[in-house]
Order: structure tokens, then C-alpha cells, then sequence
């Protein structure tokens, strides 16, 4: 069902835990819906030096998870908020159709993590492009 | 990919291997005595009377004359079969069929279909062990109602229900009374004299027989619409050229099983609860299904706090094949209705995992499958927002 | 009993041998990668590949896409899902189904089943070849007009029909076309494209492929309710545990037989007028079916002054395998409806014998029969009262 | 489909053919429905001394054909007459049960020969006992 990449990222996931002290957390998705996705954010001068991810789901939502904070370590906040799902998911080298919201998560719960950063940080929450219409679990 | 060299199949009632005797009795019936059974010929002969033969190895696996012994394609045939059938021929008497909301999709689909075609359908709720009860059954029947339909035994949660017991409660009010047996045939006594059942179906690859083999019992007096029209095969009731081998391979098996039924139930018990108390010992970890009113070879456990489908790519990696009722695993995306009518909190209804066990099934498997199992779920479990403290490694 | 050593098979319309390839093809299947298609683990892998492979295989024999090919258990399921499925889905667009008087009974009586559920059925007339007009079609065609389903080659007599030419005309009029090609594929070429097809049937074991195995082509755009509810199998649309090692048999069967078609098509189309030309030199023979325009394989003739039973009966006494439209041959006891269509009139339509051959048919094979069918003929005209004198032995 | 007794009388019919001085005959059955027997009877005094039958049909018809005159040959017409299409049957040791009409076929083109003896010798025909309504051809 999953490439080898989604597998790989699953089965020896990146950036899984938590970070303490971070400066910026966001937490989507419900148990309801069997996913929900926590990132961790370590930003310093704007830049995200450590990320952290904890998931409840399935194998993609654990890969988008992974491969998305692989994505946004190292990168301004501001790069980070353009990571679309669909970068993500094409990062795995494809999802399953029906798995595609995964990745949407892994894009949301980054967007509320930097969003938490903001507030946090007396500074404007920025706002989502609406474009998500495709997010459907 | 499978890690492990390892391989241990707990998925018996998803599908099984078929036998290799079976499968061998199968193959001349496809190059050799390959006659149509409808034919006048000889080579016709040979197809004719492996085909009767088979009849009779069904019929007394379930307690039935031979000629009440319809082959089909499969379960989910036998049920469609079963179900518009008796709804079509019956539409003038009425328009009512009672089920439970914890039967297969071949049953919940097909009944939501005839609610299209105008029939109405009682879904009756089942207790948190996913047993209806045979009172609620008598008190949902009106003037309406054609059929009841209620399996014998629940594929996800291995719960056997009371037929025998509704079986009475049709029969005292003259309704027709259905039951899949699909999960059941092979591992239970079945008969369907004494338990009062009018049609009931049959999957021939649930007991090691071929897949898209099927038969559907109907009882005498029994009448129902084809749902196959055609050709007069199977007396006129069930068109289409008949599958010799597949029908040779379904009677094999199923007298082999029935054969060695009582036997293997034992064991497979045993193994069962062995199992099963190994996987409770993990911490909030739940059964599903009855504790003692359950078939021999179904454990089905939920996990607090993970998810259904990381746990079986993880326990393939260790060469474990098993099932979950996690909505991340349905083509669907829909959790369980099984185990949400059994009272499951959405929250932890994705966290199952259904191991069924089969005959080749040793105490050492299932060591190694509950010692696999907790890894996993502590993995997973670190993995997760939800986990509390206190169930976190370290 | 065979009084003869000899063996000779001409029934190759009831049913064929699965080739040894593909029976030994299929048993690793059956035994071995057993997994159901729909699991997750890597022993589910193995299926779903195989399945794929198949319908690649499949797709490719009618110039169709895989994903319109749904697998199903016989070219049975496939007419009356097709038709069921179509007149369900299109319900409130029109009631109305254009057919001819020479289908095959999966086709015929599903149509009337569908007649008593409310709908409204043409049944288009023939010629005395068996040929349905395509003009006669359009005219049939009214604005409640949803499905029309005209069989590619006839099962007794092997009139192919103008299959392009109807389905320009059903495009023209945005009404949606069925084929039931059980008895064309893999003998003549077929392409769903270039015909305007919406929706074919296919049956496995007409090809040398396995019993219980069949397909339904589903155009892109096309709506049908499922004739099977259930799992979500088959993308949704065709619910019940895959048989995978029918559809691997299958999809191999097809592809074998379309690659060897060509060359097949010529030799037996030599030996089936060979075998036709011998027949009609008995005097008082008639042929069924098209001069020119039917399937290689397929010689029909009717014999005045007997009945076909009796002709097969001293057939198989001389170790030959054929069929007849005679109605004491007909669990029915109804004559050919099809001989009926192309206007034989009611006494000699029971003297019929259809010989289908095969890929292993050989020329001695058709000498043989001709002059076993000579003797046959002769002696059963002998014993008839209704034989002319002249045409009597001495 | 037919047992052995069946198939052989259908293999080799007793009393095929025609009796040229007959001194009665009997024809039942049509075409259309795919079976007719012809009888031919020679009797002196009352007794049926030869019988031949003609048959278009099916492997029964011709059994059930061959069989009713091994019964009847040596018979009296009394006693021909009360040869019933079970007798027939259960001497052919049983025909499947679609095949049954062929026995009536039988019995009903024997009478009809024995009844062509009598009133061409002026005696009164006999009547049906009317029991055939299972003649269903
Ligand atoms: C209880 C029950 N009913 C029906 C079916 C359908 O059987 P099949 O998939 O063989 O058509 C199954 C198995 O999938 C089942 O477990
Ligand atoms: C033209 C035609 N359609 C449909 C069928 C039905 O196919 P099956 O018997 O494989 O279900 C047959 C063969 O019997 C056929 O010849």
C-alpha cells in the first residue's frame, strides 16, 4: 500500500519526541477521526532550529509527520508556513488518495505550532490561505 | 516488507490457505473432467456427480437434505442471495426485515439497498458484547415483517449469537429466519433442524476451501426470487454454468473441518485464551467481544491511545498478518460499526487489533505475537500525544 | 457409455478445459499466496499483484482501461449485474430496455424478472439467420430508453452480430449498450472503443479458463448499482472476497487466447466448414445461423424427421460431445428459443445439433464426426414415422 | 441422465418397424412438442401376435416405445389395454421425471391402436379411464 519512503519515515521516523522548552506547539486533528498530530517548535531569530513531532495514526500520518519536520528544520518561519501538504506528500513520493489528509495534518499542525510561536511572541497570527477544501477525514 | 523470517498468519477470518488435498482434488475437475454438469455426455457425467457429491458433504455439515444445498460464488453472494431474494418474492406480504446493527456488509449493504427499493429495516442494537438479545428480535416483529436476519457468529468480534433461541422466536411467529454463517460454519456445530433456520450461507474460503465458492441452504417451502437468472442450473434457482472444481474443493474442505472440528476448537481454545490473556496484560488494553460466547480461534483486543493500522505495519514487519477495525485501514475510512454498536468510545475504537488463529497455530506463535504485540504498542504509545505519563518508556 | 475409444469434444460453447498452464498457474494461489487482497500484510501483496496483472490482462483483450474491468463470477453475474445494476441506478431516468429474441437466458430472464419489477421490455425480432437489424434498434429507441443489450456472437448458432454498427446508434441517442460477449472473446476481435460498448460480459471458462470466473466491463461515466453489496472490493462496486486464483486463471486464459486467436480462427474456421459442407451433404440438412457472419467454431444444423436427444445419446455412444436445442434436452422442455426466433417452424426445430470445435480439433477428428452424424441421422430416420420413404434405408 | 435399462432399450429398440399387414395401428404426439409413436398391432383372435412401433423422440420415447410392446406382445387386447404408462415406467426402472410423458406417450399410442383394431372389426371403441391428466408434453 505505502512506498518504501512512506515506510521508511514510518518505521524509523524523524524528529519523533518532544522538546521540553519549545517556544511554539501545535496540536490538530482529534481521536475521533484517528489522527492527531503535536509539533514541537525550537525557534531562534526567527529560524526553527529543532522541531519535534508526537502522532497518534496511521503509517502516513506518522511519514507526513516525520518527512514534514525533516522539511522545516533549519528553515525561517516564513518558509516553513509555505510548506503545503502537497509538498509533503510529494517529498514521500505519493500517498494513497484516501491518505492524502495525513499530510494536510502534518501542514496544519505546523501552521498552528508557528501560529502559537506568534502569539506567544506579541506578533500576528498569519492566515491560512483557506485552500484546504480538500481536507476531508 | 517482512524483516523476520518468520511468518505467522492470524488472519483466519479474513481468508485461509486452501488445503493442499483440497486444492489437488480441485485440479482434475479443471483439465480433465472439465464436462459441463448440464450436458448429456459422459465427460458430463464426472461433473454431475462430484457436484452431488458435494451437495451431500454441505448438507450434513449443517444438518440439511442435499437438495436444499444451493453452490454460489461466495459468502456475500449467499447473503445478497438470501436477502433480495425473499424481499423480492415476498414484497406482497410485506415489506419489514429485522437485522442487528453488528452484521457483515453484505448483510448492511444489501439491507440499506432495499431500503431504496422501498422495504423499511429494523437494525437492532446489540450489548457491549455484541449479542442481541432474542426478546428484542420477537418485539421488533409486526404483520410486515418477511425475514429475519442475524448471524451466527461475528466476524470481528467472534461473538456467537443465539440462534437457536431466535431461530424459536421466527418460527412462533412464521418468519422467515436467515443466518450468515460464514464466520461460523466449520468452527461451531451448526443445525439447522433443531435451530429453526430457514436459509442460511456459507463462504467455502473461510474453512480452507477455494475462494469464490459459496452455497446458500434453503429450507423447504422456502420461496425466493434467483438473484442469478439464467440457466437452469442448481434446479432452476441459481443460473450459471456450474464452478466443478471450486464445488469440489467447498465440500472437501468443509467435511474435513467439520470432521475435525471438536478436536481443533479444543485446541485452538486454549491457544485463544492464551493469547488473549497475554495481550490483557498490557495496560489498558480492553477485550472486545463476549468473554466466553465467542468463537475458538478470535481475540480481539483495543489499545488505548495508538491506532489500528500503525500496529499492523509494525507487526508485519515482524511477519505477523493480522486486522483492525480502525477507520485508517477501511477503504471507507469509517471505524468499525461492529465495534461502535458495541458502546466503543470513538476515541478508542481504532485502536483494535483482531488476531484470528488457525489449525497450524502453535503456543509458540503465540508467545511470539504477544511478545510482539507490547513492543509495538509501546512504541506506538511513545509515539503519541495521548499517552499519559505514566505508560511512556523510561 | 463410450463404446468407442475415441474422444471427441465438440461442445466447446457449453464449456471448455482450463489449459494446464493455467490450472498450474492458479494453484500457487490457492495453497500458497492465499492472502486476501484487501489486507495490509505482505502476503496480501502477492494477490493483490496478481489480480492487478489480471485485469491488465483482461483490459487489454477488449481495448479496455484495468480499471474498468470489475472481476465476477461467471459471464451469468455479469449479464444480470449489468442489467439489474443499469435499470436500478437509471430508475428514475426511464424504465425502458431494448434486447433481442435471441439472447442467451442470462439476458432473457433477467429481462423478464426485470418486467415483473415495473420495466418494460423490447424484444427485437431476428432474421432467419439470427441477425437483429441495427435500424431496428434506433426504431425501438423511445426517450424512456436506458439500456440496450444486443450479445456479440449467438450461443447455438454463432451469428455474429453488427455490434459497431449498434453501438453508433445507441452513442447517437446517449442510450447506454451491454454486449454479452461470453461467446465472442477470445474468438473474434472486440474492442469497446471503436464499438461504442458501455458495458460486456465475459465468462472465463468459455476460453479455457476456470468455471466460476467472469468479468464486466464498465465504460467510464457508466452508473449501475452493484448486484453484489458488500465489502468494498473491487473499488466498491462488485462486494465478496476475491477469488484470486479464478481471476489469475482468468486474466492468463484470455490473454493466451487472444495472442493464439488469429491463427486459431483460421484453422478452425476451415475445419468447421469442412465439418458443415459434410453435414449438409445428409440429405434434408438445414444450417442455423449465418452463412458467412458467425463464430469460427460454431456449425448448427437441423436434421428433418428426428430429435436431437436421441442424436446426441448415439453421439456419445460413439464418443462425441455435442448439444442440441431439442426440448427433451431442455430441463424446461421447451424448444431453442433461438432456432424459434429464426422462424424453424415447430417440427424440426427438435432435430437440431450444434457441434462446437476447439484449438485441438483436428481434421480426422471432423471425418470421423460426419460420418458418425451420417449414421446416426440415418438410423433414428429409420425408426421415425415421419420419414419419406425415399429417404429410408434400403 | 438414463440408468442402464433405459439406454439399452433406447440402443436397441425390441419391435422397431412396421407391420405392412397391421390390423390395427395407433399414432399420439406431434412434431411440435418433439415426440410421436406410431403402433402397429397384428392381433388373431384377440390375441396381440406381433407388435412393431415407430417412434420421433427422444432416448425415453424410444425406450418407453420398445419396452410397451415387449409388454403387450402375446397379450390380449384386455389385457394390452390395462398396460398403464407406470407399469412401463417402473419396468424401464424408472425414467427421470421430466421424461414421464414419454411412458404416457406409450400407453396412449397402444390404445389408440387397440381401439383402430376394434372398430375397424365393429366393435365399440373403448374409453379412456381419464387418468392422464399428467400427460403434460
Ligand atoms: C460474516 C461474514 N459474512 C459474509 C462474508 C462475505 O464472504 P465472501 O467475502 O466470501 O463473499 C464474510 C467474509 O468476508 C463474513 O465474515
Ligand atoms: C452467450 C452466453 N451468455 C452467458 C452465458 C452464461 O455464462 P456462465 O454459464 O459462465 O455464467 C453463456 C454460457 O452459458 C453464454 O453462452
Amino acid at each position: 500500500m505505502y512506498n518504501e519512503k512512506v515506510m521508511d519515515h514510518f518505521e524509523h521516523p524523524r524528529n519523533q519526541g518532544v522538546i521540553e522548552d519549545a517556544n511554539g506547539t501545535g496540536e490538530v486533528g482529534n481521536a475521533q477521526c484517528g489522527d492527531i498530530m503535536k509539533i514541537y517548535l525550537k525557534v531562534e531569530d526567527d529560524v526553527i532550529t529543532d522541531v519535534r513531532f508526537q502522532t497518534f495514526g496511521c503509517g502516513a500520518a506518522v511519514a507526513s509527520s516525520s518527512m514534514a519536520t525533516e522539511m522545516i528544520k533549519g528553515k525561517t518561519l516564513a518558509e516553513a508556513w509555505d510548506l503545503s501538504n502537497k509538498a509533503v506528500a510529494e517529498a514521500l513520493e505519493g500517498l494513497p488518495p484516501q491518505k492524502l489528509h495525513c499530510s494536510v495534518l502534518a501542514e496544519e499542525s505546523i501552521h498552528a505550532a508557528i501560529n502559537d510561536y506568534r502569539v506567544k511572541h506579541g506578533l500576528e497570527a498569519w492566515e491560512e490561505k483557506g485552500g484546504h477544501a480538500e481536507h476531508q477525514h | 516488507m517482512n524483516t523476520e523470517k518468520r511468518l505467522v498468519y492470524m488472519d483466519h477470518a479474513a481468508t485461509t490457505a486452501t488445503r493442499v488435498e483440497v486444492a489437488e482434488a480441485m485440479v482434475p475437475y479443471m483439465t480433465g473432467h472439465f464436462g459441463n454438469p448440464s450436458s448429456l455426455y459422459d465427460l458430463a457425467k464426472d461433473s454431475r456427480e462430484a457436484v452431488d457429491a458435494a451437495r451431500v458433504q454441505v448438507a450434513a455439515a449443517i444438518g440439511a437434505a442435499p437438495k436444499e444445498i444451493y453452490f454460489t460464488s461466495g459468502g456475500t453472494e449467499s447473503d445478497n442471495w438470501a436477502l433480495k431474494g425473499v424481499a423480492f418474492a415476498k414484497r406482497s406480504k410485506g415489506n419489514h426485515i429485522i437485522t442487528t446493527a453488528v452484521e457483515h456488509h453484505a448483510i448492511s449493504h444489501t439491507c440499506a439497498w432495499l431500503e431504496k427499493q422501498g422495504f423499511s429495516v429494523t437494525y437492532l442494537p446489540v450489548d457491549r458484547y455484541g449479542m442481541v438479545d432474542p426478546e428484542a428480535v420477537e418485539a421488533a416483529i409486526t404483520p410486515e415483517t418477511i425475514l429475519i436476519s442475524v448471524m451466527m457468529a461475528n466476524n470481528e468480534i467472534g461473538t456467537i449469537m443465539p440462534i437457536a433461541e431466535i431461530g424459536t422466536v421466527a418460527r412462533k411467529h412464521g418468519v422467515l429466519f436467515h443466518t450468515d454463517a460464514v464466520q461460523a460454519a466449520g468452527h461451531i456445530p451448526i443445525d439447522v433442524q433443531e435451530m429453526n433456520i430457514d436459509l442460511l450461507s456459507l463462504s467455502g474460503h473461510k474453512f480452507h476451501g477455494p475462494k469464490g465458492t459459496g452455497a446458500l441452504y434453503v429450507g423447504p417451502g422456502v420461496r425466493l426470487d434467483p438473484l442469478m437468472h439464467g440457466g437452469a442450473q442448481e434446479r432452476g434457482r441459481r443460473a450459471g454454468t456450474e464452478n466443478v472444481p471450486g464445488i469440489v474443493g467447498m465440500g472437501m474442505a468443509l467435511s474435513l473441518a467439520v470432521a475435525e472440528m471438536v478436536e481443533n476448537a479444543e485446541r485452538v481454545t486454549a491457544l485463544r485464551d492464551r493469547l488473549a490473556a497475554g495481550l490483557l496484560a498490557i495496560p489498558e488494553t480492553y477485550l472486545n467481544g463476549h468473554p466466553q460466547k465467542r468463537l475458538p480461534n478470535n481475540v480481539n483486543v483495543v489499545f488505548a491511545y495508538i491506532e489500528g493500522e500503525s500496529i499492523l505495519l509494525l507487526l508485519n514487519r515482524k511477519g505477523i498478518a493480522a486486522s483492525t477495525g480502525s477507520a485508517c485501514s477501511s477503504a471507507s475510512l469509517e471505524a468499525s460499526h461492529v465495534l461502535m454498536a458495541c458502546g466503543l468510545p470513538h476515541d478508542v475504537v481504532h485502536g483494535s487489533l483482531r488476531l484470528t488463529l488457525g489449525e497450524e497455530t502453535t503456543e509458540a506463535d503465540v508467545d511470539y505475537v504477544v511478545a510482539a504485540v507490547a513492543g509495538v504498542v509501546q512504541r506506538l504509545r511513545d509515539m503519541s500525544p495521548l499517552t499519559p505519563t505514566e505508560l511512556r518508556s523510561k
